[in-house]
């Protein structure tokens, strides 16, 4: 499967921020490879640190307060380590991203056309304005908004949210970059519009090659959209698997709550949902063992090891799913394949 | 048959002035947010209300419970319209109808501990309960599911979700027959809104309460109501028992939102065609003639420009406001549209 | 945008004259009589009548204001024989307290507040965006830490005390500079900056502390947002993302209170015209009120409304320059 | 970057203002007048009624017929011909005074100061409804036929009654009065009697620049700014006997913040050194005063002119006993302490202030009166025990309550609340009536229609003559009379001694005569003798002649001199 060629690495990657009450650890020795073309999928609820994640990649977390440890290659150069130029060189050229709040998201003090120009002629210094022009034009069109030549000139006030987000999505394609990180970049929209913004991505996906890292916390948009999905929980990876297995059997109890919770919606039934009980615990503070422990109504059936013990993200069952829990592989294939669909 | 009615909302309308010209500054058009909505609520039942951003369902709720007064139309409670009484007698109708907002932590005041914030429409209402107030608040915490130990704590001390039981408590405190929800659960994770909506549905049959629920999650409201309602553009353009407008969605743009909705199935990744809607909702300042959703619809012909399709009943008590309601056949084979 | 303007001016006039009336009417209805005011040695009923007649109080508070008005068109006569003058159109009156025409009074003195106005702007807006942008820059290090202490100072220091603070320091114990003695500086420009400096000095130091707070806070705010995140994630260098993306972002509300407050500077700054005994506007005023010289009071309460009015409006078309989700469409 | 440049441009700014400042620390010929004040009261002679302007134009810009001798101490109450040759001569029992212009009298623009001038400056003074807030003397003396609404109104026939009260024959003045005034030469000291060519009068605006007929003129005047006064070449010395002008220039700087003042005349530098300003702020008297030795040296604590007291209501207070308790039960040191300590001045001893050399003998007191100005409890009971059985109803008034009027102000609610506690301990109530609005005050208490008991008063003479003092405050016809003493049984006795001392043409047995009026009004009680106030001034080092003008109580600013460096 994996053949092409890796386009961004990440080894053991842990972010902490140091906050007035004390250090939050965001995320804890995260580590993945994603190829040329693929379509990552990180799911995770508030707090699960898949935002963080994002922001790392690009280096664009508060450099006073967050400490990143460990390697995130792009085109050769461990962005966590390299000079501020090399890192300035790599943003949006090799690495692009689209945001959650397409409102926010845009300079409300320039035109549309100037923001997209601008993110051009950074990293094309030798372009014309002729040049620099054409290629608005052609990356509004390609980004589907109708009427470029005048719209270019509106403020992003003008535009509805799904234009917005396409704008945003021009700006971050305008240089063909390698990789697309979209965090929650259809949270803010209303479904007709989500819908079209999938479309939109994964259509010039096609066309551009891309590789994309689509975070959310919306496990229809990952079933509609990703290859490989990391599923995050309490900074950690908790699962790792194929789209298709992650669905059909799913091996962590943290997905079987998520997928029950979501499942249980989407019938017509009136009735008590399944749900996962108590709170995500504080990152200040987490858990000892397992993060998950305190909520997991299969903790006790491993004695105290999931208090005491943080289990391994390793392979589980029957497809090439990865899971870090200390269930055994035939409880958690029994309990996945009730789950799953 | 039926159950008796708790409220009900007769041809309510919304017009917000906007648009400053001329000398005076007179306001010259009307962002019409809410333009004829008529529904009913059944005691004990919840009616769910849906759509996207600006179809009007917030303005409606806020009309439904007088944060707002309306342009015109009715509201009946009791048999009685309460769009235009004021003073004592609002505050009596507050008393039965209570609100729950979307944002848990902007609508908790930072600084009032949460046994302050419960115990805050009592004191507006000037009601001292029977074992005091304290003892009342804490029954109210018992019963949303928070520890009525945490009396004398602050929000910020609370999860988004504990929050939202706050504001369920705060809303229940004074015995409402009627809670209008706006978007109760739609800042709360995946795992969270689970459990607010159960402990919702728990209420509902313990106290008989009746629901107006506003969200823009299709499966949300599925879950949840007995009756829905599908807004556009500030009307009612579909409304039924939920089964039936889930199943068997008899307006296109019904059709076309529950298309729309990510299936959380990734086998079903293309299988079956999808409605894609073209470009945005028109302005609610100038709505186009006819049917509203005619400048996206499919299905328009030139009679949906000229006349405006009246919200009948198309059997069962399911209502529709189209001029070409969808077919059984096609829902079968899903039309396309293409991108 | 020309009617937006046009109905601004409008709404701005009727704004004016609603002040003039209220002026009118709240100092018909003093407790003081201002004619009691000047009778000096020889305050008998008689003498106080006369007075009242010279200074035109024996005429309804409606005449009154009638005469002002006219006078604003066409100028006013006062006297006979030999002791008549007249003050010319625009004429606010004359004030009998100062033996000079209101509108002579404010046009002397207003240049005065104007460039105390200018310059302590200039200074405060360097000196107060300077030190925030610095401080936001340098969030939670000691230039932060020093910025913030400034600011809780300054803001509750009262003017009156640091004026004197600066004035007795530098001048008197230190005895750098003479003591402010105001030249135009069309006459003198080297003796215009040796009264003025510390004025300026002083209220540029109080007004800037809440501009440090407000740009350091404005800043930090617009670090977090998604867009200056992006700004970033486009590749841009850090001094164009703060010049674009995050100053712009401050700017807006600093903008707006900016023209408000020196506006309201421009209305005469009278403590520290008072402390530097600039002969400034601010003194005018204040000395008309205590004086119930009415004249001048109504005079000098126009005029300042005319420049928080006029303030208003250039904040409201700059907001929409600045902000173009405010521009008129 | 830009931000940098406006920076390093406001640095050098600053710097350069510093550099430019330190170079000038030395001073001129200029002296330098330093108030708070944002303008002279008036300039316009005729109608300047303030003490210190008074010295002040008529030392510098304005000549009089007569003046004061320009000299400290008791030579300075001394009259002596200004622009008359002599302090003029009376005739017809004191009805009619003649003066004698000098030769050689010019204003400043050259033109010749006549007669007629002086008699229209003069005129001017009738004009109340433009000449605002001057001296009433004039209309008051002299024998003026008819309605006479001075020189802007007039009529033919009104104007021609006034130049027959007021005739011109060559150089000679001639006042017809209405009765006699024995003292009217010292009356023409007031800058009424200073002379206005009629073609340069200007009416209301006269007062922002008047002609000068003195050594200085006015260069420049901005109220709220400065007053720039030079040397007028036109003024010769050979005319004038008291004025020197030894400075080539005098400024009075308006508009200083007042605490400033006092610290840049003890800072002394630069052109400080020749300032000087009337008045030192309470809270710098000790450093002034008991701090550096040198600092004393340059500051005067000395009498102004005027008299503080206290009225009482002779025809509801009838009783002498009564009026007796109050004075014995009242806590003079308490209300002197409110009101500042003893740099405010000392505990009068009558109406006639030392100052007035020739009138003054220090009065016999009321027995049991306290000399440390505490109250004699005991006196005042025993006192209020004789009225009970003398004037029983005057007694139970005042133990019934006695109405204080008061100017609701701070200082004047400390001074009721010593009033009511001290009044209280002899057994008497104070009724406090408070004006709310201070200006009111006098106009209140004027009116024939109050009905108080009690009310304040204060009174510095327009001459050096007790003249202007006894009459004016408890003779009917005074100016200032609130003591409403006219049912007094000794009253006619008091009037026609008063009349005596007034026709008195020498000087020196009027005085006399006066020196017994004041003993008679402090025998009776009429009124309560208060504070003999006391004024503080500051002068530069570099300052001479630096006295304490006894009419005025002020600079003599005219004569001030700067103690130019040795070359």
């Amino acid at each position: 499967m994996s053949s092409q060629k890796p386009v961004l690495i990440v080894e053991n990657l842990s972010v902490s921020f140091a906050t007035p009450d004390g250090i939050v650890h965001a995320v804890n020795d995260l580590s993945f490879v994603l190829h040329e073309g693929e379509t990552l999928g990180i799911v995770g609820e508030s707090g699960s640190g898949k935002s963080v994640t994002a922001a790392s990649l690009m280096r664009l977390n508060n450099s006073v307060t967050a400490t990143s440890t460990g390697r995130v290659v792009v085109a050769g150069v461990d962005v966590l380590s390299a000079s501020e130029a090399d890192v300035r060189r790599l943003r949006g050229s090799e690495i692009a991203m689209v945001f959650q709040d397409p409102m926010s998201a845009l300079n409300p003090y320039y035109t549309v056309g100037y923001q997209i120009a601008e993110a051009y002629e950074v990293h094309h210094p030798e372009a014309s304005k002729a040049q620099v022009n054409a290629k608005v034009l052609e990356m509004m069109t390609k980004v589907g908004i109708p009427n470029p030549a005048q719209r270019a000139d509106e403020y992003p006030h003008q535009f509805s949210g799904g234009m917005r987000q396409r704008i945003v999505i021009a700006i971050a394609l305008v240089n063909d970059p390698k990789i697309l990180i979209a965090d929650e970049p259809t949270t803010a929209l209303d479904v007709t519009v989500q819908a079209q913004i999938l479309d939109l991505m994964l259509a010039l996906q096609v066309e551009n090659g891309m590789a994309i890292l689509l975070i959310t916390h919306d496990l229809g948009v990952i079933a509609e959209v990703a290859r490989d999905v990391l599923v995050m929980y309490a900074g950690r990876v908790v699962e790792k698997a194929d789209v298709e297995d992650l669905f059909e059997i799913p091996t962590h109890p943290y997905s079987w709550g998520l997928l029950g919770a979501v499942a249980s919606l989407e019938v017509s039934s009136r009735g008590h949902l399944r749900t996962i009980e108590g709170t995500p615990p504080s990152l200040l503070n987490l858990p000892s063992g397992c993060a998950f422990h305190p909520r997991c109504s299969f903790a006790s059936e491993n004695g105290s090891r999931c208090t005491t013990e943080t289990p391994l993200l390793v392979q589980k069952g029957p497809k090439h799913s990865f899971s870090a829990c200390h269930l055994p592989v035939e409880r958690i294939v029994e309990i996945g394949q009730k789950v799953g669909n | 048959m039926f159950t008796p009615i708790a409220l009900e909302a007769k041809n309510l309308v919304k017009y917000f002035p906007t648009g400053h010209q001329g000398l005076l500054g007179r306001p010259t058009k009307e962002l019409k947010a809410v333009d004829g909505v008529s529904f009913v609520l059944r005691q004990g039942e919840t009616l769910g209300i849906v759509g996207e951003s600006g179809c009007g369902k917030s303005t409606l709720a806020r009309l439904i419970t007088r944060l707002l007064d309306a342009t015109s139309g009715e509201v009946i409670l009791d048999g009685k319209d309460i769009t235009s009484i004021k003073g004592r007698e609002l505050r009596a109708v507050r008393q039965k109808l209570q609100m729950i907002f979307q944002d848990p932590y902007s609508s908790l005041n930072p600084r009032h501990s949460v046994g302050q914030i419960i115990s805050g429409p009592l004191e507006v209402q000037g009601i001292i309960p029977d074992g005091g107030v304290k003892k009342r608040v804490q029954e109210m915490m018992e019963l949303v599911g928070l520890n009525p130990e945490h009396y004398n704590r602050y929000p910020h001390e609370f999860s988004g979700g504990q929050r939202q039981r706050i504001g369920i408590a705060r809303s229940l405190i004074l015995n409402p027959s009627i809670i209008i929800a706006d978007e109760p659960v739609s800042a709360l994770d995946v795992s969270i809104q689970a459990q607010i909506l159960n402990l919702l549905e728990k209420l509902q049959q313990e106290l008989g309460l009746s629901f107006v629920f506003i969200a823009h999650d299709l499966s949300v409201v599925r879950h949840i109501a007995d009756q829905v309602a599908v807004m556009y553009l500030g009307k009612i353009v579909e409304m039924g028992p939920s089964a039936d407008v889930y199943a068997s969605a008899l307006h296109p743009y019904t059709t076309a939102l529950l298309s729309a909705v990510p299936v959380p199935n990734p086998k079903m990744r293309g299988a079956s065609g999808r409605i894609r809607l073209e470009g945005d909702v028109p302005s609610p300042v100038d709505p186009p003639s006819g049917c509203r959703f005619r400048t996206r619809c499919w299905k328009a012909t030139d009679l949906c420009a000229l006349e405006e399709p009246a919200l009948a009943d198309a059997g069962g008590g399911h209502l529709v406001a189209c001029h070409h309601p969808m077919e059984a056949s096609e829902r079968a084979g899903k039309p396309h549209s293409d991108r | 945008m020309f009617l937006f303007v046009v109905r601004r001016l409008f709404f701005a006039v009727l704004l004016l004259l609603a002040v003039s009336v209220v002026t009118y009417l709240l100092f018909s209805a003093l407790p003081v009589d201002p004619a009691a005011l000047t009778c000096g040695k020889n305050c008998k009923p008689d003498i106080i009548a006369a007075n009242r007649i010279r200074l035109g109080y024996d005429k309804s508070i409606v005449e009154q204001y009638w005469l002002f008005l006219k006078g604003i068109f066409v100028g006013r006569d006062y006297g006979m024989g030999q002791a008549a003058f007249s003050c010319p159109a625009p004429s606010f009156g004359y004030s009998f307290a100062q033996h000079e025409c209101v509108t002579t009074l404010i046009g002397r003195t207003f240049p005065v507040t104007a460039y105390l106005s200018i310059g302590a702007f200039i200074m405060w807006m360097i000196i107060g965006v300077g030190s925030g942008a610095i401080a936001a820059l340098n969030k939670g290090k000691w230039q932060d830490r020093l910025a913030n202490a400034f600011t809780a100072v300054g803001v509750s220091l009262p003017t009156f005390y640091v004026g004197l603070l600066v004035l007795f320091s530098v001048v008197i114990w230190l005895g750098i500079l003479p003591f402010p003695d105001y030249v135009s500086p069309l006459e003198d420009p080297i003796k215009f900056l040796n009264a003025m400096i510390l004025p300026w000095l002083t209220l540029a130091i109080l007004s800037a502390a809440s501009y440090t707070r407000l740009t350091r806070n404005g800043m930090l705010e617009a670090m977090n947002e998604d867009f200056v995140r992006l700004g970033v994630a486009k590749g841009l260098s850090r001094s164009v993302v703060l010049r674009k993306y995050v100053m712009r972002a401050a700017m807006v509300p600093i903008v707006t209170i900016a023209g408000l407050d020196f506006a309201s500077l421009l209305g005469g700054a009278i403590i520290t015209e008072s402390v530097f005994s600039l002969p400034g506007m601010g003194k005018l005023a204040i000395r008309s009120v205590v004086e119930s010289d009415l004249p001048v009071l109504v005079g000098t309460t126009l005029v300042s409304a005319v420049f928080i009015v006029l303030a208003n409006v250039i904040v409201d078309i700059m907001y929409g320059v600045l902000d173009p989700r405010v521009r008129v469409k | 970057m830009k931000m940098r440049r406006i920076g390093v441009a406001v640095g050098f700014v600053l710097v350069a203002s510093t550099l430019t400042a330190s170079c000038g620390g030395g001073y001129d010929n200029t002296i330098n007048i330093l108030t708070n004040g944002e303008q002279i009261a008036h300039l316009d002679p005729q109608r300047n009624y303030t003490g210190d302007d008074l010295a002040f134009a008529g030392s510098t810009i304005q000549r009089s017929l007569t003046t004061y001798k320009f000299q400290a101490g008791d030579a300075g109450s001394e009259i002596t011909g200004d622009l008359a040759t002599d302090t003029g001569t009376s005739s017809n029992g004191g009805k009619v005074w003649a003066f004698t212009l000098k030769d050689g009298l010019k204003y400043e623009d050259g033109s010749v100061i006549t007669c007629a001038d002086v008699a229209y400056g003069v005129s001017r003074s009738f004009a109340t409804d433009v000449i605002t807030d001057g001296p009433s003397y004039a209309m008051t003396y002299l024998d003026v036929k008819g309605e006479y609404p001075g020189p802007y109104k007039a009529t033919a026939a009104q104007q021609a009654a006034y130049d027959k009260a007021v005739t011109c024959d060559g150089n000679t003045i001639t006042f017809n009065l209405k009765s006699t005034v024995a003292d009217f030469n010292y009356t023409t000291t007031l800058l009424t009697f200073s002379p206005v060519p009629k073609a340069k009068d200007t009416g209301e605006k006269y007062d922002m620049h008047p002609i000068s007929s003195g050594p200085y003129k006015i260069e420049s005047y901005e109220v709220g700014k400065a007053l720039v006064l030079v040397r007028n070449d036109q003024w010769d010395i050979a005319t004038d006997t008291e004025r020197k002008a030894y400075a080539d220039k005098i400024v009075y700087h308006f508009g200083l913040e007042e605490s400033a003042m006092d610290e840049r005349l003890i800072a002394d530098s630069g052109q400080d050194k020749t300032a000087v300003t009337a008045g030192i702020l309470p809270e710098s008297l000790k450093t002034v005063f008991e701090g550096d030795k040198a600092l004393a040296k340059r500051a005067v604590n000395y009498y102004d002119p005027f008299v503080g007291y206290t009225n009482l209501n002779v025809k509801n207070l009838s009783c002498l006993d009564v009026r007796k308790a109050i004075y014995l039960a009242l806590d003079r040191e308490a209300l002197r302490k409110a009101g500042g300590g003893s740099y405010t001045g000392d505990f009068a001893d009558g109406f006639i202030k030392p100052l007035m050399k020739i009138d003054y003998k220090k009065p016999t007191q009321l027995a049991g009166l306290n000399e440390d100005g505490s109250p004699n409890v005991e006196a005042a009971k025993a006192a209020m025990a004789a009225a009970e059985t003398k004037c029983p109803e005057v007694a139970a008034h005042a133990k019934d309550g006695l109405k204080f009027y008061y100017p609701d102000t701070e200082i004047w609610k400390k001074a009721l609340a010593i009033w009511i506690d001290s009044m209280g301990k002899a057994g008497i109530k104070i009724k406090p009536e408070a004006v709310g609005d201070p200006a009111q005050y006098w106009p209140t208490v004027m009116n024939p229609e109050t009905d108080y008991d009690i009310v304040r008063g204060g009174w510095a003479p327009d001459w050096a003559n007790a003249s202007t003092v006894i009459p004016e405050l408890f003779t009917t016809g005074g100016g200032f009379n609130l003591t409403r003493n006219a049912s007094d049984p000794d009253y006619k006795t008091f009037e026609t001694k008063v009349n005596d001392a007034r026709n008195t043409l020498d000087r020196t047995a009027q005085g006399v005569k006066w020196q017994e009026l004041n003993q008679f009004v402090v025998d009776r009680l009429w009124a309560l003798p208060g504070t003999f106030t006391r004024m503080q001034s500051m002068w530069g080092s570099k300052i001479e002649n630096s006295f304490q003008w006894g009419p005025f109580g002020a600079f003599c600013y005219g004569n001030l001199k700067v103690q130019l460096e040795k070359k």
